[in-house]
C-alpha cells in the first residue's frame, strides 16, 4: 500500500502541469468560459478534447496499436488530477472512450477496434447509447428495437430513449433483439450503427436542469452492414453487460469525483464568505460543518473506492458486478452534497442561474437538479441493489 | 379536546379542491414560466370564491374565519401549485386584521376582501440568513414619520401587488415593525429575481429613504410581535402547502408504479417501490398532523405558539423534501424530463422548504422554546 | 379544531391528580422505585393496577356493564396524561386491556365479554398473546399448531413463540389452525384457553436488554372447551386483524408516547448538567441540539397522530390498516431517540445500568436495548409497510 | 501508488483468519461474560501466533510492521470479537517504540514481543467529553520526578495489565504526556465498570499523588504528539474492527435471510431485505476503504493524517452503527433475543463507536482540517 509518487511520475506531473498552463484558452476561469448555448458548449468541448489529442494525451493508458500512449494508469490518473486542479474544460465523447472503446477491446474484432477505436480518441467520432427504450428501462431486456437481416445488412425499426448525445454523435452503439422467439435475453444482439444513416431520427429531450444531452431516437429500416454486428448474433446481452460494467465502474466514478470535489471546495470556499448576520458567515455554522464534513468525508471517499478498484485491476482482477456498488455509492453521495450546498446558501437557495445574488452562479442549484437524475440513469439505484444482492452477496432472486 | 376539522371547514375545503380541479392546472401554470407570473382569471376566481376574504372580519365584508379554516386551503393550493400573491395577502391580512389601527383595517380589509388589494411581505435580507433579528433595513424618524430604507430579497411578485408589508427596524438599534407601502413610491426600485421555482415570482427590492407617515405603518409604530407573527403564519402557511406538494407528488407516484410494467408486473408490486411509498405515507400524514396542529396554534395563540409552528415547519421541510426527491426517483427516467410535471412541485417545495427559515433553524427554535418550557414547569 | 380542556375536564383533572398524590407509595420515585427483580417488579406493578380498579379509575371509558366507567375518550386521555406527569408505575395487564378486550367487544359472544371483561378490568386475570411460531413471524397465517375438535373440546398441540408475559397471565388468546385442508387463511380459528390446563409449558426467552417478557409456549394436548372459541370456526384471521389493528393503533402508542416523552425529558435534564469541559455541558452543543429538537418533534407528533386518530374514531370511524402508519412511525421514531440519547452520554454511553457513573441509571442504554425490538414485535416494519402501501394506497401484490 | 495489500499482508491475514476460526468463538468469549474477561489460551496463543510482535522492531525481538500490516489483522479481531487487551497493548506498543527513550524501548520491546508485558492506555475522564485537550489528570513535578493524579474512566482491563499508559498534563496548564505505571503502585484505585458491551472489561481508575520518576514518562517529558498518535492509533483501531464486526453482520444477515422461509420462500429474495443487504454492502466497503487507508496514513504519517483518521472514524462509526442495526433488523424476532450472538457485535460496536472520539467529533475534525489545508493550498 503505497500513495507516494515516483520521481518520475513527480516528472510526469510536471510534464502535464507545464502543457496544460500553456494550452488552456487565456483567461481560462476568470474572463473565458464556456459557452452558454448548449450546442456551443459541447463544440468547445470537443475542441479541447481534440487539443489533449493533438498533445498526445488522449488515451494516454490505451495500448499504442489502437492510437493510445501506453502509459500507466497511475499516470493517466496524474493527468486527471492535474487537469482537474487546472479546472480544465470536460470532454465530449465520454461515450466513446468509457463505454464504446473497453466494449470494442473485449468483444470487437481486431478490424472493428482498429477502425473505430483511433477516431475515438481523435475526437474525429462521437459516440452515443441506444440501449433504453420506452419499455425497458430498468427491465432492459425487454428491448423491442428489432433488426432483421437482409443479405449483407441488418434493417433496424424501433425507438431508443435516453441516447445522450446523439445529437452530437457519428456513431451509436446499440441493443437490437434479432431473434424475436428466443427467450428476451438470448435474442440481442450487439450493432455499431453509423448516425447519418437514413431513417434516423432524433428529439432532444429536455431535462429538468434545462439541458438537453438525451434524446429520443427513432429508426425507421435503417440498414447496417452485417460487419457491424459486436460479438456473435445473439449474444448482445452479455456484450451489453460488459459495457454496464464499465458505465457504472472507477473510471465513470473517478471522473465524477473530479467534479465533485471540485464543486465542494467551491462550495466550502462560498461558504468562508456567505453572511450570516453578527459578522459569522456559513462556515462558521457548527451544524453545517458537520453536513460539510460528511461530504469531505464521503467524497474524498469516492476516490479511493476508485482507487482501491484500479488496484485490483492492475492485479489483473478483472471489473465485476462490484462496480455497482462504486455507481450505487457516488449517485447517492453525490445527491447529498448537492442538498447540503443549498443548505449552505441559505435564503439565496432558492435563486437560481443569471440572478445576481445568487453564490457560485447558480451551479448549486443546476447541480441539485442534474444530481437528481443521477440515482436513475446508468441503471437506477434500485437495479444496483439487486445486481450487489444477487450477483455479489449470493442472495437469491 | 377536539383534533378535527368542523363539518363546514370540510365544505369548504371540497369546494376549493373541486374549483381547481376546474379551474386550474399545471398546464395553466406553464403559461407563466415567463412573463410576471400573475394569473388575472385566477386571482378573480379566487376572489369570486371568497378566499381573499377568509381572514378578514365580517364587519369589513369578509367570513371573519381563521387559520384552521385556512389550513386544508392552503394544503390544496400546495396540492395545485396556485401561485402567489394569494397566500402572500392572506398572511398580510392576518396581521392588518390584528395589529392594524381601526383606520387601516377600515381602509385595506374591504378592498382585500374584495380582491381589489393585493400585498406582499417584504422579508428576507441577504446578510441576515433566517434571523428576522438581523434585519438592518431601518425606518429613521423623520418629521411627522419616517424614512423607510433598505435592501430586501426574495419579495414574492413585488410587481403585481398593491402593497408592501415591509419589516423594518425604528431607528438603528430599535424595535421592529412593519411598514405598508405602494412599490411605486418615491425610493423603490425592484428587480426580478432568477428563482429555482420557475412558476414563481420574487423580486429584490431596494427602499432608498422612502417617506412614510404614521398611516403607513402598521398599528402606528413598532410591533416586534406582529413582525412574529408575519413570520409564523408564513411559516405556517408554507407547512400546509408543503404537505401538499407533497401529497400530490405521493399520488403520482403511486400512480406512475401501479401502471408502469417492467419485468413483467407493474413496478408498484415491487417492495423497493411499494415500502418507500409506505415511508412516505407515514411522513406526509405525519407532516399533515404538524401542519394542522400549527394553524391551530396560530388560531388560539398559546404560550408553545413559537414551538408549535417551528415543529411543523422543520419536519413538514424534511417531509416533503424526501417526499419529492423519492417520488422522482419512482418516475424513473421520465422523472427528469422538463415535461413531466413532477419537477415543478419539486422547485416550488424547495422554494417553501427554504421559505420562512429552514429546518434546521427551526429546529434550534424547537430545542430554545422547550428549554424555556422546561424551566417555567 | 379545539386542544383545550373544558371547566368539567379540568375539574376532573384535578379529582384525578389528587387521587394520585393520595395513592402512590410515600416516597416514590425518591427512595420508593420499582424492584430491581423482574418476577417483583411485575408484581408490583399488578398491585398498582389493582390499586387503581380499586379507586375506580380501570376502564374508565368501557361501557358499564362490562365493568367501566363509562367516561369519554378525553378522560381517559387526561388520566393517562395524570399518571405521566406523576411518573406512575406502569401495568402489568396490558394485552388484557389494549388486546383482548377490544378483540372481544368486536367478535366475542355477550356471554365472554359478561366472563373475561371485569376481571381484566381488576387486574385478577391477566393475559398472553399466542399469535407467533418459530416458522410462522411475519407470515403468520403459515401457523401449525393445531386444534381438534374432540367431544366439546378443542385439544391444542403445537408450539408458540414470543408469548409476552406468559409467565404471569391466567389467560391466553391464541390462533390455532382448525382446517388443515383449508387455504392456509381459511383454516384458522381464534380461542381462549386457560393458562392452569394441563400440558403447557412455558420457557422464557431472554431478550438482548436482559429482560425476559417474552416465551416459548409448548401446548402437548392442552384440552379447551368449545364455549371459549372466539367468532366462528376457521374465522379466526379475520378476529387477529382486529387484533392487531389495536395492537398497532393509537391506543398503544399513545401509552407509548407517554414512556418516549418521560425519558427523552429525563434525557434532556441530563444534557443540561453533562459536562464537555470548558465550563460547557452537552445542551451546549449545536449539533446535539438539532438531535435533540428533531426527537421533541417527532415524539410531541407522535402523540397529535394519536389524537387525530382518536378524533376520527369519537366521529365513528373506524380503526383500519392506517393504525400501520402510527406503528411504523413511533418505532423509527423511538430508535432515533434512544441513538441520539447514547449520542448525548458521549464517552459514558458505553457504561450500562449499576455504574455509579452511568447518567440516568443505565436507563438509556436499557431503552437502547429494548428499541430494537420496537421494529420488530407486533410485526415488523416490513410488514406494516406490506400493509400501508396495499391496504392503504392501494398498490398492487 | 498502490491501494493494495502485499501478498505477504494477505497471507498473514489468512493464517490469522484460520487461526481465530480453529482456536477462538464466539461460545468462548461468552465464557467470559463474568470475572476478569481475561482469557489466558487466547492471549498465548496471539503472542505465539507473534501478533503482539507486529509493532515490535526487529531489533528488539519483534516483525519490526507497521499500522498497514496490521489493519486486516484488526479487522479480523473484529469479526471475532477478539477481548482485550491485545489491541490497547499494540496501540502502546506503537507509541513506546516511537516516542520512547532507547532504555525504555529496550526494557519494553522485548517484553511485549514475548506476550510478557499488557499495557492499557489510560485516557478518557468523565468531565472532558471526547477533547483531549480538556485532561484535567496532572504530574506535578515533585524532586526528580512527578506526582500523577487524575480521574480516568474506561481504562480497558485495568486489573489484567501490566502498565497503563496514562494520559497527564505536566504541570497545571503543561503540555500533555504518557506516563506508564504499575497499576499495583501505590496511589492507585481502581473498581471495575458495568458496560454495554458486556464481553469486554474496563475500569475507572483513581491516581492520587502517584509517584512517578523521569523513567516512567514516555520519552522522558512532555511529549503531545504521542498524545495525539495514541488517539489516532485508537481510532483507526477501532474503525478497522468496527469494519470487521459489520462486515460480520453482514454476512450473518445475508446467511440467515437465505435460509429463512416466510411466505413461501427465502426472505433474502424479497427487496426489502436484499436492496437493504446492497446497501449495507456499499457502506461496509467503504468504510473497510476507509479503515485501511487511515491505516496507511498512520504508518507513512503524511501532514493530512488528522483528516485521514478522523474521515475513517466517522465513516465507519456511521457505518458499523447502521449495519449491525440493519443486521438485528433482518433476524427478525430471534434477532433480539439474548442466545442469539448478534448482540454481542452490536454491543461492541456501539463501543468502539464511541471510543476514541464519536463520529460527529471527528466529523468536526475533518472540516477544521479541511479548513486549514485549504489556506495552505
Amino acid at each position: 500500500m503505497d500513495f507516494s509518487y515516483s520521481p518520475e511520475e513527480e516528472a510526469f506531473r510536471s510534464e502535464v502541469r507545464a502543457w496544460i498552463a500553456a494550452n488552456l484558452p487565456d483567461g481560462w476561469g476568470r474572463v473565458v468560459h464556456e459557452p452558454e448555448d448548449e450546442d456551443a458548449r459541447y463544440m468547445f468541448r470537443l475542441d479541447w478534447e481534440k487539443k489533449l489529442y493533438a498533445g498526445g494525451w488522449a488515451g494516454l493508458s490505451w495500448p499504442k496499436e489502437y492510437g493510445g500512449q501506453g502509459a500507466t494508469l497511475v499516470q493517466q490518473a496524474i493527468l486527471a488530477e492535474e487537469l482537474a486542479r487546472a479546472e480544465a474544460p470536460e470532454g465530449l465523447n465520454i461515450i466513446g472512450r468509457n463505454l464504446t472503446a473497453p466494449t470494442l477491446i473485449h468483444h470487437g474484432s481486431e478490424a472493428q477496434r482498429r477502425r473505430f477505436l483511433p477516431p475515438i480518441l481523435s475526437g474525429e467520432e462521437v459516440w452515443c447509447q441506444g440501449f433504453s427504450e420506452p419499455n425497458a428501462g430498468s427491465d432492459l431486456a425487454s428491448i423491442r428495437t428489432t433488426a432483421i437481416r437482409d443479405g449483407d445488412h441488418f434493417v433496424i425499426n424501433g425507438q431508443k430513449t435516453w441516447t445522450s448525445f446523439a445529437q452530437y454523435a457519428q456513431w451509436c452503439f446499440m441493443l437490437v433483439r434479432t431473434d424475436p422467439a428466443a427467450p428476451k435475453h438470448k435474442g440481442i444482439s450487439f450493432l455499431l450503427v453509423d448516425m447519418a444513416s437514413p431513417g434516423i431520427t432524433i428529439r432532444p429531450l429536455r431535462q429538468i436542469s434545462g439541458e438537453s444531452e438525451f434524446n429520443e431516437t427513432f429508426f425507421d429500416d435503417v440498414r447496417v452492414p452485417v460487419a457491424n454486428l459486436v460479438g456473435g448474433l445473439n449474444e448482445g446481452w452479455k456484450i451489453a453487460m460488459t459495457t454496464l460494467t464499465y458505465e457504472r465502474g472507477p473510471e465513470d466514478a473517478l471522473a465524477r469525483q473530479i467534479r465533485f470535489k471540485r464543486d465542494l471546495m467551491r462550495l466550502i470556499q462560498t461558504a468562508r464568505t456567505l453572511p450570516r448576520g453578527r459578522g459569522k458567515t456559513a462556515i462558521d455554522d457548527p451544524v453545517l460543518r458537520q453536513k460539510l464534513a460528511s461530504s469531505v468525508i464521503e467524497i474524498e471517499l469516492m476516490r479511493l473506492n476508485c482507487l482501491r478498484s484500479f488496484s485490483k485491476q492492475l492485479q489483473g482482477k478483472p471489473l465485476g458486478p462490484e462496480s455497482s456498488f462504486q455507481k450505487l455509492y457516488w449517485s447517492h453521495t453525490a445527491q447529498r452534497m448537492y442538498e447540503t450546498a443549498l443548505e449552505t446558501l441559505g435564503p439565496t437557495a432558492v435563486l437560481a442561474a443569471g440572478d445576481p445574488l445568487v453564490p457560485g452562479d447558480g451551479q448549486f442549484q443546476t447541480g441539485f437538479l442534474q444530481s437528481r437524475a443521477f440515482t436513475i440513469y446508468s441503471g437506477t439505484s434500485e437495479i444496483q441493489r439487486n445486481i450487489i444482492a444477487e450477483r455479489v452477496l449470493g442472495m437469491p432472486r | 379536546m377536539n383534533f378535527d376539522f368542523s363539518d363546514d371547514q370540510y365544505l369548504f375545503h371540497d369546494s376549493v379542491r373541486d374549483f381547481l380541479g376546474d379551474r386550474w392546472s399545471v398546464a395553466k401554470l406553464r403559461t407563466h414560466l415567463e412573463g410576471s407570473g400573475f394569473d388575472d382569471a385566477l386571482w378573480r376566481d379566487l376572489s369570486e370564491l371568497g378566499l381573499l376574504a377568509m381572514l378578514v372580519p365580517e364587519e369589513h365584508g369578509g367570513l371573519g374565519l381563521g387559520y384552521v379554516d385556512l389550513a386544508l386551503v392552503l394544503e390544496e393550493f400546495g396540492r395545485h401549485l396556485v401561485p402567489g400573491p394569494a397566500v402572500e395577502t392572506m398572511l398580510a391580512t392576518d396581521i392588518i386584521v390584528r395589529y392594524g389601527t381601526p383606520e387601516q383595517r377600515a381602509a385595506l380589509c374591504p378592498a382585500i376582501a374584495s380582491g381589489a388589494l393585493r400585498i406582499a411581505p417584504a422579508i428576507a435580507e441577504v446578510e441576515a440568513g433566517f434571523d428576522l433579528d438581523q434585519t438592518a433595513a431601518v425606518a429613521v424618524s423623520s418629521g411627522d414619520g419616517w424614512l423607510l430604507s433598505g435592501r430586501k430579497i426574495l419579495v414574492p411578485y413585488a410587481d403585481s401587488v398593491d402593497r408592501l408589508l415591509v419589516v423594518a427596524r425604528f431607528g438603528e438599534a430599535g424595535p421592529l415593525g412593519l411598514v405598508l407601502v405602494e412599490p411605486g413610491r418615491a425610493g423603490i426600485t425592484m428587480r426580478p429575481h432568477s428563482l429555482l421555482d420557475i412558476a414563481s415570482r420574487a423580486h429584490e427590492v431596494v427602499l432608498d429613504g422612502v417617506a412614510t407617515g404614521r398611516g403607513d405603518v402598521v398599528g402606528g409604530g413598532p410591533s416586534p410581535d406582529a413582525v412574529l407573527r408575519l413570520a409564523d403564519g408564513g411559516a405556517v402557511a408554507a407547512s400546509a402547502q408543503m404537505a401538499g406538494v407533497a401529497g400530490k407528488v405521493l399520488d403520482l407516484a403511486v400512480d406512475y408504479a401501479n401502471q408502469r410494467i417492467q419485468f413483467g408486473k407493474p413496478i408498484g408490486s415491487l417492495q423497493a417501490i411499494k415500502h418507500r411509498c409506505a415511508d412516505m405515507l407515514a411522513s406526509l400524514e405525519t407532516g399533515r398532523t404538524a401542519a394542522y396542529y400549527a394553524a391551530w396554534a396560530l388560531a388560539d395563540d398559546p404560550p408553545e405558539r413559537a414551538r408549535i409552528v417551528s415543529m411543523a415547519k422543520a419536519f413538514c421541510g424534511d417531509a416533503a423534501r424526501s417526499i419529492c426527491n423519492e417520488g422522482l426517483q419512482i418516475h424513473g427516467g421520465i422523472g427528469f424530463t422538463w415535461e413531466l410535471d413532477i419537477h415543478l412541485y419539486l422547485r416550488r417545495a424547495k422554494a417553501l422548504e427554504y421559505a420562512f427559515g429552514d429546518a434546521a433553524t427551526h429546529r434550534e427554535r424547537v430545542m430554545s422554546a422547550t428549554l424555556l418550557e422546561m424551566e417555567a414547569a
